[in-house]
């Protein structure tokens, strides 16, 4: 008689809230009407984030103690359930942001059950406690991903996003596959924990595998050089899919990332550290010197995610107590701007009708003065100006940079900041110094596009951004709370 | 005796492995790459169940060989026999290069990992019954330690499903309210 | 008679500010006379605080009255304090009084002028400054008015604005006073250093000695050269004869241009530690007055010929102070400032009458058009000689006295001194007699204009003949060899080095006036019998020595050039060019980074490959 | 109420700012609110200084609340008495700037007038911040302000102007940012009054960038002249009035208070940078083409003289410091105003194009002439004072510097008046139409109180000399109560 | 029975995911460069049963296992692009799909 493990429901709560709300979507998908599926499918999905939300809050409340669950195949602790708490907020502003996109309405119920699966694929990511989870988990919310990138089928960019996205995600899984295998082989173990335990830090086959999973999961990370596909993906997809890619996986990745290195292989520290360090490095110096001359505003965005990429792989680095509160802390604030950025983006696309640039966001910040004055912000904080939680991110990244004796990756954030001011206050110029006369703006002066959602959405980023840096303490609290159950 | 009829078979199934893999990375049609990928499969499920694999055997073949590659020909036969007029030719001169630099490269990493302890601990095998790989193990343990993946990888199926259905569906002429085609290029 | 020092200081202050505030709400006239009278009124105060201290014991008279600290920082403060004794008086004396009947003049003489406010308010703050530096009661205050006489005659040799070459002689004259001012500056930082305060009481009382006390007396000395227009900082005084006529007789002849001797006498405790620095003070002293006699003798400007002879006077009282003949000095000082202040305005009449013409060459015989102005002139010109009875006589033959009890290096200074009274004599009275005698000149018939057959209103005569008396009765105050007042009075600021003999005084007496005269008989010669033929004018004085060229090239030339050089070699290309080279850096490797973007989903997933190569190769090798 | 005067002084202004921002009001209004809030803060800070202690050497006002516990980050404000001059300082510019911007009419006005308020907090909380990452968090927030102000309203080189002082202003700040990470986390906390003095070179080196580049001194200064010429008037009065004191404040507060050693052996180094900024500017003035030029160079000398103060080391330098810083910032603002009015006469600034602006514009003659010879500091004038003191101080360090300052002094006596006489004096220039008034009412209400204030400190400068750090021992207060000399001794 | 050590398989799966590697690397068809993909992931595969083999338990397997389905869901949603591009009538030739970069 085979006994069943016991199944903790509540561990797995939110992902299931999620995954209530995709199969809901689909039934709306059927059965609703085509006319009201534009509200039905955003109002069920935001209910489905909303509710994983919450289930998130109580589920990192009521997780005091880390413990493995359900056959050990995910671990039940804080870190997993902060991350979720993000994943699923940055889900639900992405709804707002997306509620207005002119997408092909014969698929929006879908569209939005793809949104709900692919956090509730995050929201098990970030769960994971052995490497068969840990990529089922990604592939999960992979191919969602791809098939939401590429969902405005019928634009050429939306498809080129798409296709680049899945293979270049398709070798990165396999590669992360084959290094979990030779893995497996040498220890004996899928979990995290007892691969840990076994030991064998300096076998050769353990390395290779160990060099294998840190290339596909910096793939996933967006860091240099795996970061190729992710100026190209984020400036084809749909921009509510670019903002909830840029805020939501970066959050997954990164948390899984440090869950995997300091509870599967703290052994070999000194090997990932390092290599973390350096990858880090080039994603800054990558990330921002390739931002300076772009004109495609998600463009730039994008590969300011790069940079910042780099710039939350310090604290990885740093592997230590600090470097855990900061790589958190910082996830929050970023979150919050990149979705903020991009849904700004969103909004100055539909009123013009056309990608947005350097050049046709002259006199934004006049004519529409809260999303000016929105953008101006997350520049800011994306530069780590004060008065924006940005600042105190990396002011966190520094200090775990310094406790871990890496203090020469100060410097390189130090540099990096100065090059990316050119770009991100480039941004502000662009939407403040130039006068919006050449500008051919469909209907600019006339009464914008309705964008009540998409303002509010972005009214909350703003709200986060600029929060974290006055309440720094609660946030810090709970991201130490969730630091805490790694074993650091 | 049996060892020698054991290396038999691997020589044999291991080089139509690798004969098949290398004419489906190299085939200028992709009907025959598709075909030489089912040889890779079956080569494949060969070596399986020399390591005692017998259900992964037979997934193997069922699940590849059936759904995938049939999906695969129906896609090729459905867009037509489009021939790449030069496979190995365009792009720009060092991807060629750098291509076979880097697979080398990481090939070698491997073999070496691997040979710095071939005859070490990789050579030890653990005795196992009969009973290894049959379909009563992998079902117990597809519902026992992993019961999770196993209803993941149900969902993955399925979310895979839907953006099939979605990415397949027949678009419809765009609506006058859609942004111009390539807009976002 | 504290309270009298304070009302002698404010009341000029209040009437510029008075002035300056009313703007156009008073009349042009008003300001003029709220100008004189609250000059008179200081005149008035500074009598009272005279009387005050004729009152007390010789060796108490001196009253320090602190109102606040001006200025302090940790140990060291110097008060806003006025002092009081004999020394400050008699200078207040002077420069009210003189002050006040030259204001009075000016009432007359800047009739018509628009703008006339802003001359009185200048004039006012002149005074107020002049009358903050001889007052001051401690070296910072002196310091700070000795920089606002400074700003004031800039003021007021600028008042011409649109004259380009007036207001390059006005910031001619600041730059060099600032030059001085940065001397003395110095001075006191050093005083500071060694002694830690800045009163004078406090800083006499351990006045440093050796190296230190050289340097500060240098620092002094610098500015006190600067100040009174001695070699080699004098070259700004001729040029400020561009400011208006009453300016030239108040600042640049009765008051501000001693302001160097009154410095030397007031801090002799300082220089006299010091004797190679006094040694050099009466050298320079006597050189100027050598120079400027001589330079005196080629002018053609009126007013630039009585500037030069401002200057040689001052270089008398420069060897007098120098050689501790303090009171001399001081005596010269007081009997000059009526004889210049009356050259000057009287040369002032025949400009006014004559339309602003200042060129001698184009005057003659201007002295039966005007039979009172010639008189006064020939009143100041006989004082300036030193012709026995008029002022001059008695201060500057004074000092050649003294000059003979100091040494062989006295001797040289009495001869020297001696060839000036000769020169004195000649140029004072070429410029008379080219002026006033001969036949009267086309130009002066035609441009004479008389005001209402006066040679000039009764505001500005009475000013002049006032002075024209006390030229003449002004030396007789003090007759060195039967008494000696002036002596007696300062005996307890500043007692004498030297005492010269009886037999000394008639040498000194007898000589410089012969000279004088057979000066006044070659002039006459020269100028007026046209018997002796005036040798063509070398053109090295009539260049006046080169001294501008020499500052031009010394100074202004290599600031000028350096700044070029800075802007155009390295402010643009360095400063402003580093960024550039650093943007063109950074574009290019975006440039570069967007090249290796190149769009072929195959280069990524390359990247990724190549990037999994390494990080593998280096795991192995390292591990 | 005393232990919150110092978060007034900081947030009433922001509150303000927020007001503006959000309530839509007709530009009049905006401008005339922000006015009266300026003012109202001119009247905090004048209450502030009726109950300052000026004998104690103590925190004043301060206030202290954790901001993040983990490390030891407070919001903790407080004033000492040179931190309640300079907050002086700031206000009243920032009023008068503000009351000129409101009279002369901005375009978007609600969009000026909010960040000319924003910025007048940040400024004051810089001056009063005793946490280092709070004093980061306001040292920073004052320049997104800046640049928008500049990049807005600014001329027409205002773009490239705006990147190079960001370029510049990011890079130092940056460095000093990673210098406070290191510092507070060897130290264990943030708090200036808490943390003790480092040894570390680096550090300070971190430190002085940022404060160097802010000043500027000689080859930081690449910013200066674009920034200066392109902004609006007001707003360059500011720069040079208010913004650059911030730096030369950090020097005091941090660089020097917290590095003795690196100090000392640095001094002479900067002492050197700092001459060569005094001459180096004074030269570069004397040839500047226009006004706004001529102005910018000079503060760059005057910085550099400000400089040599701090770096004498001594009483006489302290509190000359802290004078000149005062009344430099009072004769640039004056100076940068009048500079604006004459081009709102003229349309520009060029010398070549002007002249002979005295006759019949007396008040703006007075004015100008006033402000001119305080600036090139005529004796008896404030500014001469504390020059005075400054170089007396560094002549106590070696008679050297004090000769080049006063040098200095005879180069700056050059410039100014050329530059007054280029605008008033001789021909009148192409530039000045006849028609060019004299000053305005509103004009004159702007520039009276600034020049009458320089006037009663030229009467006693002593009220800023001799108060400037408790009980007028600024040594003293500098090594012990600002380097936190006991907290030293703890560890 | 004693077959080859597992090293050899090892290297053949080695050999398999760098083949698949070189196929994305070198091709231009996406059908190819997707098979190419399934070949990586079958390299992998066969080292996990390998593996799975030598340690004597069948974790290993079922994760091949999972991994099939895995695939296969990758080849849908792949298959699903391709469709889409064809229907559009563009060449199929990633090459040509570069609208995006830079």
């Amino acid at each position: 008689m085979i006994q069943k493990p016991a199944v903790d429901w509540f561990a797995l709560s939110p992902e299931l809230a999620l995954l209530a709300a995709a199969g809901l979507l689909l039934m709306v998908a059927v059965f609703v009407p085509r006319a009201a599926q534009r509200f039905f499918g955003a109002a069920v999905c935001a209910a489905g984030f909303a509710t994983a939300f919450v289930l998130a809050v109580v589920l990192d409340d009521r997780s005091e103690h880390a413990q493995p669950v359900i056959g050990d195949a995910i671990v039940r602790d804080r870190w997993g359930a902060l991350a979720q708490v993000l994943v699923a907020g940055s889900g639900l502003v992405a709804v707002f942001l997306a509620y207005r996109e002119r997408m092909r309405d014969d698929h929006i119920a879908e569209y939005y059950a793809l949104l709900a699966a692919a956090g509730a694929g995050m929201a098990f990511f970030v769960q994971a406690n052995n490497l068969m989870t840990l990529f089922l988990g990604l592939e999960w919310f992979s191919i969602a991903l791809y098939v939401l990138c590429a969902i405005d089928i019928d634009l050429i960019g939306s498809l080129e996003a798409g296709l680049k996205y899945l293979v270049v995600g398709a070798v990165g899984a396999a590669t992360l596959l084959f290094g979990s295998a030779l893995v497996y082989g040498t220890t004996g173990e899928l979990e995290f924990g007892k691969i840990a335990a076994a030991g064998h830090t300096d076998d050769a086959l353990l390395v290779v595998g160990l060099a294998m999973i840190i290339t596909g999961l910096g793939f996933k990370v967006s860091a240099a050089p795996f970061h190729m596909w992710t100026p190209d993906a984020y400036q084809g997809a749909p921009t509510p899919v670019t903002a909830f890619m840029a805020s939501a996986t970066k959050i997954a990745a990164l948390v899984v990332t440090y869950r995997v290195l300091v509870t599967a292989f703290p052994g070999n520290e000194d090997l990932w550290r390092v290599a973390i360090a350096v990858i880090a490095c080039v994603s800054l110096a990558v990330g921002n010197i390739a931002a300076l001359l772009q004109r495609n505003v998600k463009r730039i965005l994008a590969y300011s995610s790069v940079s910042h990429a780099g710039f939350m792989l310090i604290p990885v680095a740093a592997a230590n107590e600090l470097g855990a509160k900061a790589l958190m802390f910082y996830l929050v604030p970023y979150a919050a701007m990149s979705l903020g950025a991009f849904g700004v983006v969103a909004a100055r696309e539909r009123e013009l009708g056309m990608p947005v640039t350097i050049e046709n966001l002259a006199g934004f910040g006049w004519e529409r003065p809260f999303f000016g004055a929105a953008m101006a912000i997350f520049m800011a904080g994306f530069l780590g100006f004060p008065l924006t939680g940005g600042f105190i991110g990396k002011f966190y990244a520094f200090a775990a940079a310094w406790d871990s004796g890496y203090w020469w990756l100060i410097v390189a954030g130090v540099i990096a900041t100065m090059i990316s001011a050119y770009y991100y206050l480039g941004v502000v110029r662009a939407m403040y110094f130039r006068e919006s006369v050449e500008l051919q703006l469909a209907p600019a002066g006339g009464a914008p596009p309705r964008e009540g959602l998409a303002g509010f959405g972005v009214f909350l980023c703003v709200a986060v951004t600029v929060g974290s840096f006055f309440a720094v303490q609660p946030v810090i609290d709970a991201a130490a709370a969730a630091a805490r159950s790694l074993p650091l | 005796m049996a060892n020698f009829l054991v290396w038999c078979v691997w020589f044999v199934a291991a080089f139509a492995c690798l004969l098949s893999a290398l004419g489906v990375v190299s085939f200028r049609n992709p009907f025959y790459s598709a075909l030489a990928l089912i040889g890779n499969l079956a080569s494949l499920a060969v070596l399986y169940l020399l390591l005692g694999g017998e259900f992964v055997a037979a997934g193997q073949v069922l699940v590849y060989g059936g759904a995938v590659m049939v999906m695969f020909l129906f896609v090729i036969a459905y867009l037509g026999d489009r021939t790449e007029d030069s496979p190995w030719t365009g792009g720009p001169s060092w991807q060629a290069v750098g291509g076979i630099l880097a697979g080398a490269a990481i090939l070698v990493e491997i073999v070496v990992a691997i040979g710095s302890k071939a005859g070490g601990s990789l050579s030890d095998e653990a005795e196992i019954g009969r009973a290894f790989g049959s379909p009563e193990r992998i079902g117990e343990l597809f519902l026992t330690d992993h019961l999770l993946a196993f209803e993941v990888t149900s969902i993955v199926l399925l979310v895979s499903a839907v953006g099939g259905v979605v990415l397949g569906a027949h678009a419809r002429a765009a609506d006058e309210d859609r942004t111009p085609a390539g807009a976002r290029g | 008679m504290n309270a009298a020092a304070w009302v002698c200081l404010l009341l000029p202050l209040g009437s510029a500010a008075a002035i300056t505030l009313a703007g156009t709400r008073i009349s042009r006239r008003a300001a003029g006379y709220l100008s004189t009278l609250t000059t008179m009124g200081s005149f008035i105060a500074a009598a009272v605080a005279f009387f005050a201290l004729l009152g007390d014991q010789p060796e108490e008279r001196a009253h320090a009255t602190t109102s606040w600290t001006w200025l302090s920082a940790g140990s060291f403060s110097a008060g806003f304090t006025l002092l009081t004794d004999p020394l400050s008086v008699m200078m207040m004396l002077i420069v009210a009084g003189v002050g006040s009947l030259i204001v009075a003049y000016s009432v007359g003489y800047m009739e018509g002028e628009d703008e006339e406010r802003r001359f009185f308010a200048y004039m006012s703050l002149f005074v107020f400054s002049m009358l903050l530096l001889v007052q001051s009661g401690n070296l910072l205050l002196l310091l700070a008015g000795w920089g606002m006489v400074g700003l004031s005659s800039y003021l007021l040799i600028g008042y011409y604005q649109e004259r380009a070459s007036a207001i390059r002689a006005a910031k001619k004259a600041f730059i060099m006073n600032a030059f001085g001012d940065a001397t003395m500056a110095l001075a006191l930082f050093l005083l500071i250093e060694h002694t830690g305060r800045l009163d004078y009481a406090g800083v006499f009382a351990n006045a440093p000695t050796g190296t230190v006390a050289t340097l500060v007396a240098l620092g002094l000395l610098g500015g006190a050269v600067a100040k009174s227009a001695q070699i080699p900082l004098h070259t700004w005084l001729p040029d400020a004869m561009e400011g208006p006529t009453p300016v030239s007789a108040l600042i640049h002849a009765a008051t501000m241009v001693t302001a160097g001797v009154y410095l030397i006498v007031r801090t002799h405790p300082l220089f006299e530690n010091a004797d190679f620095v006094l040694d050099l003070a009466a050298g320079l002293g006597a050189a100027t007055l050598l120079m400027a006699g001589l330079i005196a003798l080629v002018q053609t400007d009126i007013k630039r010929v009585i500037a030069y002879s401002t200057m040689s006077q001052i270089g008398y009282m420069f060897v007098g102070a120098a050689i501790g003949a303090y009171a001399n000095g001081m005596f010269h000082l007081l009997t000059h400032a009526f004889f210049k202040a009356l050259l000057f305005m009287a040369a002032g009449l025949v400009i006014h009458a004559l339309t602003g013409e200042q060129d001698i060459r184009r005057m003659g015989g201007i002295g039966e058009l005007m039979p009172w102005t010639r008189t006064a002139f020939l009143v100041g010109s006989l004082a300036l000689v030193g012709i026995f009875p008029f002022a001059g006589f008695f201060s500057k033959d004074s000092i050649l006295a003294a000059t003979l009890d100091h040494g062989w290096y006295g001797i040289v200074l009495f001869v020297v001194g001696l060839a000036g009274t000769f020169l004195t004599g000649l140029y004072a009275f070429r410029l008379y007699f080219i002026v006033f005698t001969g036949h009267q000149s086309r130009f002066a018939r035609e441009h004479h204009h008389s005001h209402h057959g006066r040679e000039g209103p009764f505001s500005m005569m009475w000013t002049v003949l006032t002075l024209a008396v006390l030229s003449i009765v002004g030396g007789w105050i003090q007759f060195a060899p039967f008494w000696h007042p002036i002596t007696d009075w300062l005996e307890p600021v500043a007692a004498p080095l030297v005492e010269p003999t009886e037999a000394q005084e008639w040498l000194a007496s007898g000589l410089a006036l012969a000279l004088g005269l057979a000066g006044i008989a070659v002039a006459w010669l020269a100028y007026s019998r046209r018997t002796l033929r005036v040798p063509h004018a070398p053109r090295a004085l009539v260049k006046k020595l080169y001294w501008d060229e020499l500052y031009d090239w010394i100074w202004y030339r290599p600031a000028d050039t350096l700044a070029r050089w800075l802007g155009r070699a390295f402010e643009r290309p360095v400063i402003a060019g580093s960024l550039d080279v650093l943007t063109r850096g950074f574009g290019l490797g975006s440039r570069g980074l967007g090249l290796a973007q190149n769009g072929l989903v195959r280069s990524y997933a390359l990247a990724l490959g190549g990037g999994l190569a390494v990080l593998t190769v280096v795991f192995l090798s390292v591990r | 109420m005393n232990d919150w005067l110092t978060t007034i002084l900081i947030f009433l202004p922001v509150g303000g700012a927020l007001l503006v921002w959000l309530v839509p009001v007709p530009p009049f209004w905006a401008g005339s609110f922000a006015a009266l809030v300026s003012l109202v803060e001119v009247g905090f800070w004048i209450t502030s200084v009726g109950k300052f202690d000026f004998d104690s050497p103590a925190l004043q006002f301060d206030q202290k609340a954790s901001w993040f516990s983990d490390l030891h980050v407070s919001y903790h404000v407080g004033q000492y008495a040179f931190s309640l001059w300079l907050v002086g300082l700031t206000v009243v510019v920032q009023a008068v700037c503000i009351t000129y911007a409101w009279w002369a009419g901005r375009a978007r006005a609600r969009a000026y007038f909010g960040l000319m308020l924003f910025l007048t907090g940040a400024v004051v909380g810089v001056f009063t911040a005793q946490d280092m990452l709070l004093f980061y968090a306001f040292f920073e927030a004052m320049l997104i302000p800046l640049y928008v102000l500049i990049g807005v309203w600014g001329g027409a080189g205002r773009l490239n102007a705006t990147l190079k002082f960001v370029v510049y202003t990011v890079v130092g700040s940056l460095l000093m940012l990673g210098a406070i990470v290191v510092y507070g986390l060897q130290q264990g906390t943030f708090d200036l009054l808490e943390i003790g003095p480092s040894s570390s070179t680096w550090l300070f080196l971190g430190f002085v960038a940022a404060f160097v580049i802010k000043a500027p001194l000689f080859p930081f200064h690449g910013w200066l002249p674009d920034a200066y010429r392109e902004a609006p008037p007001e707003v360059s009065a500011v720069l040079s009035g208010v913004i650059s004191k911030v730096g030369l404040y950090g020097l005091l507060r941090i660089a020097i208070a917290k590095f003795p050693e690196p100090v000392s052996d640095f001094r002479v180094a900067i002492l050197v940078l700092a001459s060569i900024s005094l001459v180096y500017g004074s030269l570069l003035a004397f040839r500047a083409p226009d006004l706004r030029g001529v102005i910018a160079y000079s503060s760059l000398a005057q910085s550099g003289l400000i400089v040599l103060g701090l770096f004498a080391g001594n009483d006489l330098g302290f509190d000359g410091a802290v004078l000149q810083m005062v009344t430099h910032g009072l004769v640039s603002a004056s100076l940068f105003l009048l500079a604006g009015m004459v081009e709102r006469r003229t349309a520009t600034g060029e010398f070549r194009l002007l002249g002979g602006m005295a006759r019949g514009r007396p008040a703006l003659a007075t004015a100008l002439m006033t402000v001119g010879v305080v600036s090139l500091a005529v004796p008896l004038s404030a500014t001469f004072a504390g020059e005075f003191l400054i170089l007396a101080g560094a002549f106590q360090q070696h008679w050297a510097w004090a000769v080049i300052g006063a040098g200095s002094i005879v180069l700056a006596a050059m410039y100014m008046l050329r530059a007054i006489s280029g605008v008033l004096h001789q021909d009148v220039g192409p530039a000045v139409p006849d028609a060019a008034l004299d000053l305005r009412r509103g004009e004159l209400a702007v520039v009276t109180p600034l020049v009458a204030l320089l006037l009663v400190l030229s009467a006693w400068p002593a009220a800023i000399s001799g108060h400037a750090f408790g009980g007028d021992r600024a040594r003293d207060q500098v090594t012990n109560e600002l380097r936190a000399a006991s907290a030293e001794a703890d560890k | 029975m004693h077959g080859p050590e597992v090293a050899w398989y090892l290297i053949l799966a080695s050999l398999l995911f760098v083949t698949g590697a070189l196929g994305v690397f070198l091709r231009r068809n996406p059908l190819i460069i997707l098979l190419s993909v399934e070949i990586m992931l079958n390299g992998a595969n066969l080292a996990l049963i390998s593996f799975s083999r030598r340690l004597g338990h069948e974790d290993g397997q079922v994760f091949a296992i999972a991994v099939m389905a895995v695939a296969a869901s990758e080849v849908v949603v792949g298959l699903g692009l391709i469709v889409a591009l064809g229907r559009r009538e563009l060449e199929l030739d990633v090459d040509k799909l570069r609208t995006l970069r830079g």
